[in-house]
């Protein structure tokens, strides 16, 4: 059984990390939320999995986690990409500079 | 939590929390004196208080004991709850004195138009040279108040 | 001997935001980089045994604090002095 | 950034006490703290207040006065900035509603998912003041918990009023609450916050005599004043 927990949380490292590097690659404010928001929660929602499994008694909180983590990331990453819009800010095309972060 | 095996890297391990606290107070004082924008003062504060947080907390450490809080009817040793009170403390209180320092320095740039340390000293100056010294010295930063 | 690893994780974590406070062009990035110094310094509270203060930090010192400096940036933004923006 | 260029004097200050500090820091043998206090309050701390969060029991039993200052100075702050930045709760509805809405409406995810979030995060700040005497947290974390709670619909949607007034007293009223309780323990025990209710058995909810209590006033009081301070910065543009 604890090979799963173990298996749950490499993938959940592994989302982190492409998440924390598509950050840094990636050229414009946008594709940046993408990174950071698809690939984050994807990993913290695996690493809580894994850890759930490891220590069973903790479900009941790792549960309201994930809930907390699922409701408020989209929430977060859409209302920087409203905001991003509002003020004029152009999405990237093929050729243009990267923006500085 | 497991446990630290020896003494050497206890020793380790202390000087990691020495180095991060230490390293928050030089990078604070740092910006309390080099700032010349009123928020950057502010963050270099919060900087300063959160390194001599971490300093205290660290003080009170031991490394074969649990955190102050009893589960069960376990009698181990704990660490020393009396710097978590206070740093309980301090954190809240700075928290209430980054704020009202927000609040001056929203007023002041209402009022003034800038956060430019340097050209509110040099203001604040010039208002309170006498009239006969500030034909002499008009708006230099460096009038002598008697 | 793994919780030595995320202490030194995180107080490198630390030094390093707490640097690019100092040197961050843009002053909300600053304040953004004071928020991650206060979310290491709550893990290294955690690895320090006081999960209290650790929570503290984290909704007070993370949290609080950083969206009452984005509000102030936020009123005084069109009155920075000329090299801070 | 900070400057341009580095300062030669404040660089030249650092480095003089970078080299104190090491000088200090050289003699403190970390781990060996010798806690003659701590060790005695941990001892006893359980027994005598029937908290199972020590860190709890110094704070609102020990130094429970200390904490009635730091209240003190936390309710000054809130004030001062609050007259500072001229918002009275006379005028503070109308004239903040005039001027925010030159500002673009919140888009219909935010104030749907703040509306979902507020009930969330109220439960979750309860959950944490009320169970301050038995795990991590308290009267202050539950407190920027509840200040949160009721400042995100005000960011959802800036036109719809918070109640300054109600906010003033039910910060008024926590903190004569906890002065009270305090005076409650003089008369009953002889000294200011003594332990009253009796301690019951550690780790039940309904335990640790007045500690629960003391905590809820200091949470109801932190959030309002957090959450007053934080709608108070929260004005307009100044151009």
């Amino acid at each position: 059984m604890t090979w799963i927990a173990d298996v749950l949380l490499l993938i959940g490292a592994a989302f982190l990390f492409l998440g924390a590097l598509g950050l840094w690659r990636m050229p414009d404010v946008y594709t940046r939320l993408q990174a950071g928001t698809k690939a984050v929660t994807l990993g913290s929602v695996a690493m809580l999995i894994g850890v759930g499994i490891e220590r069973p008694d903790w479900w009941p909180k790792l549960l309201l986690i994930t809930l907390f983590i699922l409701l408020t990331s989209p929430l977060g990453s859409s209302t920087v990409a409203r905001a991003a819009r509002v003020i004029g800010q152009r999405p990237w095309r093929a050729g243009d500079a990267k923006e500085t972060p | 939590m497991e446990t630290l095996s020896t003494a050497t890297e206890l020793e380790w391990l202390g000087w990691t929390f020495y180095a991060g606290s230490a390293g928050l107070v030089l990078l604070g004082c740092y910006a309390l004196f080099a700032a010349r924008h009123a928020l950057r003062l502010l963050l270099g504060l919060f900087l300063l208080e959160s390194g001599v947080n971490l300093f205290l907390v660290a003080v009170g450490f031991r490394p074969d004991a649990a955190a102050p809080i009893l589960v069960g009817e376990q009698a181990g040793s704990m660490v020393d709850p009396l710097p978590q009170a206070l740093i309980l403390t301090a954190i809240v209180i700075g928290v209430g004195v980054l704020a009202l320092g927000l609040a001056l320095a929203v007023r002041v740039a209402k009022e003034e138009g800038t956060l430019d340390l340097a050209e509110l000293g040099r203001r604040l100056a010039a208002t309170h040279t006498p009239a006969t010294a500030e034909e002499t010295l008009p708006q230099s930063g460096r009038t002598e108040t008697p | 001997m793994i919780m030595a690893w995320v202490a030194l994780a995180c107080v490198v974590t630390m030094l390093v935001a707490g640097v690019l406070v100092l040197t961050q062009r843009k002053l909300i990035g600053a304040i953004a980089a004071a928020s991650v110094v206060s979310v290491a310094l709550s893990v290294l509270l955690v690895v320090l045994r006081a999960p209290d203060v650790a929570l503290a930090e984290a909704a007070v010192g993370a949290g609080l604090s950083s969206v009452l400096l984005a509000l102030a940036v936020r009123r005084v933004g069109a009155v920075d002095s000329k090299e801070d923006t | 950034m900070l400057t341009s260029r580095p300062r030669w004097p404040a660089l030249l200050f650092i480095l003089g006490l970078a080299l104190l500090l090491t000088a200090l820091l050289r003699d403190l043998h970390f781990g060996n703290a010798p806690m003659q206090v701590g060790q005695a309050i941990n001892g006893v701390a359980a027994h005598e207040t029937g908290a199972a969060n020590v860190v709890a029991s110094v704070l609102l039993a020990y130094r429970g006065l200390d904490t009635l200052g730091e209240l003190a100075i936390l309710f000054a702050a809130a004030t001062g900035a609050g007259l500072v930045l001229g918002i009275a709760f006379r005028n503070g509805n109308g004239e903040a509603q005039a001027k925010t809405n030159t500002e673009p409406p919140a888009g219909f995810i935010l104030r749907k998912g703040a509306d979902l979030m507020f009930p969330f995060l109220l439960i979750l700040g309860a959950y944490v003041i009320l169970h301050g005497h038995l795990t991590p947290g308290g009267g202050f974390q539950g407190g920027a918990i509840l200040a949160a709670a009721f400042f995100v619909p005000q960011l959802a949607r800036p036109s719809s009023p918070f109640n300054e007034r109600t906010a003033h007293w039910v910060e008024a009223l926590a903190g004569a609450s906890f002065v009270l309780i305090g005076i409650a323990g003089l008369a009953g025990a002889g000294w200011f916050l003594a332990p009253l209710l009796g301690t019951g058995s550690v780790g039940e909810l309904l335990s640790a005599g007045s500690i629960p209590l003391l905590q809820l006033a200091i949470g109801l009081k932190v959030g309002s004043e957090l959450a007053g301070l934080m709608i108070a910065l929260h004005g307009p543009k100044e151009t």
